[in-house]
């Protein structure tokens, strides 16, 4: 008997993504839905999206959605949860919008260990606005505000977010994941779906930091992009699970 | 047997299916699709192994795979 | 004399290089020159366009509503701008890239295959120029020469030798659209 | 009922309780932060949530997740805080989201000091955030009122689907005056069918949004909401008119402001000058209409605030011409005297245009 | 000279070095980052300071840093971006520290979206911030202009010790026009002795600071900061005047919607329709004088905007009853045609008081 | 001979503090002022401080000061520093200032490793303001805004931001000191020292996170307030030096 | 009747809470009351201030700028708001605390060893009942069964052992100012 | 030899230096000063080692201390 074997998440509605070719932002966001759907937590879940390339992803996740302000995901997921402790509440949030302006909402969303499930998708670059420089964007990177690569001594070095988040006591959960091949797509689905059930079982705030690629601000085709990011990202960004709540408790 | 399924309206022909099929039976066509891009399609369905490679790494979820199952 | 030329299509195929192009060599001719971008979020890669204004006056608005020449390089574009231009006023369509008709008959329409022209010259990036040639034969708003003065301006010099491949594909667009006209 | 004392700030927050508010996002700031202390020990006993928030930003963001599931929500500030929380506001006012926030004015502008002020009427009135869009802005100016104001705040809120501002100053949130508060009273919430809380059954997900990419769109939610606020306008105007029967100088002044005016115009009626008061208690709608109407039969208007002058211009665009408006104000927290507001309006008996 | 094809944000980064400035501050946001792109190229060859800071709040104090140290500093942004800075404002404008702020507008209110507006007026001019204060306003209509009103933004801000706002919209920062920039020539800048940078032998140290416990301190900086603005209103106002010999019907825009209006002007004169227009090139000081004299000749005046209506509350004021004001706006990042603004034109000729 | 051997620093001006009887405040401003004594930079240096009770802190420092809004002192510092890079910039903040509202702002600060030092003053609350909640304030903690003791549910983690900024390449030097007693206020004073030579000499950005005491809002005696944060703080927020640029560089 | 009462002294002698006892009382009475505190950023534990106005109108400012009666607990209180009283005013102090005398000539002015009185009556917490008696006293704006009946509402029932002290100091205080008035 | 001199006006009385003072030579005067706190003073001025621990901890910088030292 011929069974479908993979198909297009209940999760996701029927609208085609906008993202450019090749973008790994669809990738994740099908990763998502695929989680939801497992969890059969659809029609009890709120999503939050950003400002960024993936600020219409209100249009693609088939739950309520908020489109949040640049940066301020995780203060409006905190309104959510605070308000319906019986959600399933989850952040999608670009490395501008997470790292840079909204720097002090994920600290402290974390801190207050909220339970809602962040999806943190680190391109090293600011997609949406034309290629800026991010705080992930690494030593040497070119950009449209680094037009000669980014230099410590102007810009300062790359933020490790899972790594600065993992200090605070508040966080549950938080793990590196990539998605430049089929493996490690895989991979971060696992770890996504953790991050989901933490917030469950209500352990606490749980935050999934993904690799991403950006072919149309890196310059170059998408294959390009997942082999630059498997070279140059993970060496910076090591992946793995860096906190993780005791299976007991 | 397994077959895999394009919504070739969708396609957006960044090839990423295309790296990571172990067969490599998928081509860009040669036509342009509505968007303007030449969309990735399987030449040599019956090679085709339904390991979902390709679907999985399909920014756009344009793939669908099916594949021979024993009856449980 | 008001020119209101709308360039429309994707990223990538030198739409708004090409407008800059002109504006730059309307302003080689002191006349009042604007350009601006479409620059929505559309898809990335995505749809591109440009408005270019060449004016004996002062130009108010540089958004170009209502073209008084319209030049296509997609489908999409061509559908969605070929009501928006004026009675009276002139489509050019890169028939190399879009092969629909255009459903008004109250607008002067020319198909220039500039792509395969551009191959016969022997170098595929000069289509748009060779839209330029025939957008210029029929306007009259600018010289060819000087768009090629522009060139040398904006062209970096490590550059300058597509020059004379520009001008070819400048000369061959007048020449058709001559014909065609 | 018997009357209990209280603080203004106190009164805020056992207010918004008594609307049914039970979320609070908010960061202390003086002189306003008798509220969230309040609120700390109340909201617990009754099921409710206080958070306080890393930052104002934070804070207006929460309000907008918490309005956008529903809930009656209220944050409150002085005024700096109030600045940061502009994008905030304006995406509430995008979203159609409604909350009640709250503005304790203190002296600016900079960090300026704590003491009480009220020079903060344009950037609730006018829009202190960015885009076209109106604030519906209470204005109390006893203990009391604010209970009664709290209730309404969030009534129009929901209503209108808009963020509501309370505005007051620092004596407004700092002294303590007698208030009746009468039963809590289960309140009755219209329902919210377009909040983001899960579809549950509902089968099309619901969307809290203020992005319009389109123009044409864009300007559609602008021309909406304007049709609302003509709606507000023409039906929500609030004031207070005292000792306005023949008033021939007619004060303007809201809150703090206009309760020395109160009782400059009874030492000047005292007088035998015939001094009025206009109490706008809405400064946004402005009563502008009941102001169109004294203008006919005033000499002068005489428009009294703890600031440099700000709505004495909409005053003036009331008056349109009519009739001169004077302004008299002190500031950085400077309160001005019964005594002083007595002598300006003395000086518009004999002559009426200084200046 | 001869002339080069500029992008209207270009020109500001162009405009600034011009006119002496070495210190940028900003975050990215569309449509103005073409103006830190260019300038992340161009401050590193002439030794300057190009630094993209984590958000508009951080970039507004780094200016406020850099203008206390006695810098020639600015900073750009875009409506969202400007709402969260206007705490920073509030505080420059307390601790009187020069600087250009950049506003290049876009479609509100919330994240609305990138297309080309007017609705951050009032934001600008009435005090968007906490506190009473105004903020010299600028509003360029071409390239060209920009780069003319870059050096006037920064000899204001000195002179004055004020931040000043250059306001435009996406299609002003889009469009490429042809410009003379004229030879870059030393820029003469006034001593400040007041900068905060380390005391080098001074022996008192200088404090940069907005924080005014005493309400009479806070008060009396108050009265300072409006001396100066009346200073700056007597002085600064600046405005165009477009064929306003005679006219009946003068219109009033700014920036954008003031080039739309002259041609509909020219086209409503080649119909015999007189009309004319004001274009205030300084929107704080707003011109006010010439506007109340055209007043008294003119039969009414349309003020057009790219918002739901906000600078005609100014047009309003200095009318002040003298004749009717109408409005005509699109807004959400929607541009009124030239078409539309003659027809407005053309209904105000028979009648001129619809409404 | 009669020798002084301690003495007002002169990088105080000779105002008294207005700070309450027995706050820490006052011994870590003298620290500093003596620091600025010991190296001669009083000239040279500019100095910004907070919104918190040492928001007048630029009526004590015989320096070029600035008055930052809340949170802010490291961007200000941002835009002095690079203003005048051969100036000494110290910022002076304290745990709301700093952890809360300015979490951002000293991250990136960090991040880039701007070339300035930053006293960060953990006391544990918000003293200015009436003793509400701060970042830092212990689980069980009683204040203004957690009446009933900092509840971990409702209230999150205490942030421990040297352990924090450590996760950071930009940051050059990090360091825990407390001022509970006179041992410990050398070893702070040597912290502090460190921190400035440490920006004078470029190496990056450094800080010195003080433990402070608010006896007004813990509602203790000052002596009891030192006992207590030997004996609640400490073990909470170890002591030690985080980070350190390597000798040879 | 209108009475501005402006109560000054040190943070923790327990000031902003003897005001609202007063406002309070006024409060049962019916009468128009308010009560506000100065809220600068003084020292901690430094100055508190706070000012009581009862009237039989509606109160305008809550304010007490022009205090119909100033109570001072410190000799810095004194030097600060002696000139604001107005004149036929009076000026109650606590002379256990402070020594100094009232340079004006024109208002009343009652010296109340309030401390001492307050340690007779064995209850050293009861000093500034003593001053309110004094002022009740004087004024006649409230009575003291008011205030009695205040503190039951004010004070948390375990502290209502402290009710007959106060009592008592209210009317050793009353007794004080009739002798003394 | 050692003096220790305290700036009576400026002390708060908030008593860290007597409880570090290892001679346990401070106390709090009787009297009040201007700002209404009983001031540190010292009573065996003799005892004094001129340790400077009083002065370390003293958070409003009320005390200086002299030392008689080896002639350099
Ligand atoms: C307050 C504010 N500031 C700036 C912007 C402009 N802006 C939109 S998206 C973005 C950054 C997007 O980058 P990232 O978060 O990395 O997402 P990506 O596009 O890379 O997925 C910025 C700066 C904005 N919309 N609002
Ligand atoms: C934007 C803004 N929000 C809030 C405040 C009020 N405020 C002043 S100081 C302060 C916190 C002070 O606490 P901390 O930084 O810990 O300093 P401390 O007083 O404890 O030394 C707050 C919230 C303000 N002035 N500005
Ligand atoms: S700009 Fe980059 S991140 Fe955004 S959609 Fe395109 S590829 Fe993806
Ligand atoms: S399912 Fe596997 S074998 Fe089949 S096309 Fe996809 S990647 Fe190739
Ligand atoms: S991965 Fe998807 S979008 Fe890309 S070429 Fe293959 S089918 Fe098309
Ligand atoms: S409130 Fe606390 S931190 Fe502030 S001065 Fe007093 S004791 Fe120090
Ligand atoms: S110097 Fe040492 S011994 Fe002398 S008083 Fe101070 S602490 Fe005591
Ligand atoms: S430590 Fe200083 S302030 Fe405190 S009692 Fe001693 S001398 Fe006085
Ligand atoms: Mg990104
Ligand atoms: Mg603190």
């Amino acid at each position: 008997m011929m069974k479908k074997v993979f198909t297009r998440p209940k999760a996701l509605t029927d609208k085609p993504f906008h993202y450019c070719p090749g973008c790994t932002h669809g990738i994740i966001h099908r990763l998502v839905a695929e989680v939801i759907d497992e969890l059969g937590v659809a029609d009890n879940t709120v999503g939050v999206c950003p400002v960024g390339c993936s600020v219409f992803a209100y249009n693609y996740f088939n739950v309520d959605m908020f489109q949040a302000s640049h940066g301020r995901a995780p203060a409006v997921a905190t309104g959510i949860k605070r308000s319906l402790p019986d959600r399933v509440v989850f952040t999608y949030q670009g490395d501008g919008d997470l790292a840079s302006i909204g720097t002090a909402e994920i600290i402290h969303a974390a801190a207050r260990s909220e339970k809602f499930t962040t999806i943190f998708v680190n391109n090293a670059v600011y997609g949406m606005t034309g290629g800026q420089m991010a705080p992930t964007t690494l030593l040497g990177q070119k950009t449209t505000t680094t037009p000669k690569g980014r230099d410590k001594e102007q810009a300062g070095f790359p933020v490790k977010v899972a790594e600065m988040l993992s200090t605070l006591d508040g966080a549950a959960y938080v793990a590196r994941v990539s998605v430049h091949n089929p493996t490690h797509v895989n991979k971060a689905k696992k770890a996504i779906k953790k991050a989901f059930e933490v917030q469950i079982s209500g352990q606490g705030f749980a935050l999934v930091e993904v690799l991403s690629t950006c072919p149309t601000n890196w310059g170059m085709p998408p294959n390009e992009a997942l082999k630059w990011l498997e070279e140059n990202m993970i060496p910076y960004y090591p992946l793995g699970i860096y906190k993780e709540p005791a299976e007991v408790k | 047997m397994a077959r895999v399924t394009f919504r070739e309206e969708r396609c957006k022909g960044c090839e990423l299916c295309i790296a990571v099929c172990p067969e490599k039976i998928i081509v860009l066509a040669e036509h342009i699709n509505a968007m303007g891009f030449h969309p990735a399609t399987v030449v040599e369905q019956e090679k085709c192994k339904g390991c979902a490679m390709c679907a999985r790494m399909c920014p756009d979820v344009v793939i669908e795979v099916e594949r021979e199952v024993a009856e449980a | 004399m008001l020119e209101e030329i709308l360039i429309a299509g994707f990223g990538g195929q030198g739409v708004l290089s090409t407008g800059q192009l002109l504006a730059n060599a309307g302003m080689i001719e002191d006349k009042h020159v604007a350009w601006i971008p479409s620059y929505g979020p559309e898809m990335r890669g995505g749809t591109a366009n440009c408005g270019v204004t060449i004016s004996d006056e002062p130009i108010s608005s540089p958004l170009v509503t209502e073209p008084t020449t319209l030049i296509v390089m997609t489908r999409p574009a061509l559908e969605k701008f070929e009501k928006a231009v004026v009675p009276g006023g002139r489509i050019l369509i890169n028939s190399s890239l879009v092969e629909q008709d255009v459903k008004r008959d109250d607008v002067t329409v020319l198909k220039i295959p500039a792509n395969q022209i551009a191959e016969e010259i022997g170098n595929p990036r000069v289509a748009n120029s060779v839209i330029l040639g025939a957008l210029i034969k029929l306007t009259g708003i600018v010289t060819i020469e000087s768009v090629v003065e522009s060139l040398k301006k904006v062209l970096p010099p490590r550059r300058h030798n597509m020059i004379p491949a520009n001008r070819e594909a400048l000369e061959r667009g007048a020449q058709l659209a001559e014909e065609l006209g | 009922m018997s009357k209990i004392l209280m603080k203004g700030n106190e009164a805020i927050g056992e207010g918004a309780i008594r609307a049914g508010c039970r979320h609070f996002f908010g960061y202390p700031i003086t002189p306003q932060s008798e509220l969230p202390h309040y609120l700390a020990k109340r909201m617990p006993e009754i099921g409710g949530v206080f958070l306080q928030a890393e930052s104002e930003v934070s804070a207006i963001n929460m309000v907008y997740g918490a309005a956008g599931a529903g809930m009656r929500v209220m944050t409150s500030s002085s005024s700096p805080g109030l600045s940061l929380m502009q994008e905030g506001i304006s995406y509430l006012v995008g979203a159609e989201l409604p909350c009640v926030i709250v503005n304790i004015m203190r002296g600016g502008p900079g960090l300026g000091n704590i003491a009480p002020a009220q020079s903060d009427y344009f950037q609730s009135t006018k829009g202190g955030g960015h885009g076209d869009y109106k604030l519906i802005t209470l204005a109390p100016e006893s203990v009391q009122e604010i209970i009664d104001l709290m209730a309404k705040a969030f009534d129009l809120g929901d209503q209108y689907r808009t963020p509501v501002m309370l505005l007051g100053d620092g004596i407004l949130g700092q002294m303590m005056e007698p208030v009746e508060l009468g039963e809590i009273q289960e309140v009755k919430q219209a329902a919210k069918p377009w909040a983001a809380t899960g579809m549950r059954g509902r089968g099309k997900p619901n969307i809290i949004n203020s992005l319009y990419i389109d123009p044409e769109d864009c300007e559609n939610i602008n021309k909406k909401l304007f049709a609302k606020y003509a709606q507000i306008a023409a039906k929500e105007q609030m004031w207070e008119e005292y000792q306005l029967e023949g008033a021939e100088i007619v004060l303007t002044a809201y809150g703090t402001a206009a309760r020395i005016c109160k009782s400059a115009v009874d030492k000047a009626r005292a007088k035998g000058i015939k001094a009025g008061l206009i109490r706008p208690i809405t400064l946004w709608p402005f009563p502008g209409s009941v102001i169109a109407r004294a203008a006919e039969t005033a000499k002068c208007f005489l428009t009294v605030e703890m600031s440099m002058g700000q709505m004495v211009e909409d005053v003036r665009l009331a008056v349109n011409g009519t009739c001169p408006v004077y302004f008299y104000g002190r500031t950085g927290g400077v309160v001005p005297l019964v005594s002083d507001v007595l002598a300006e309006i003395e000086k518009l008996v004999d002559g009426g245009d200084r200046e």
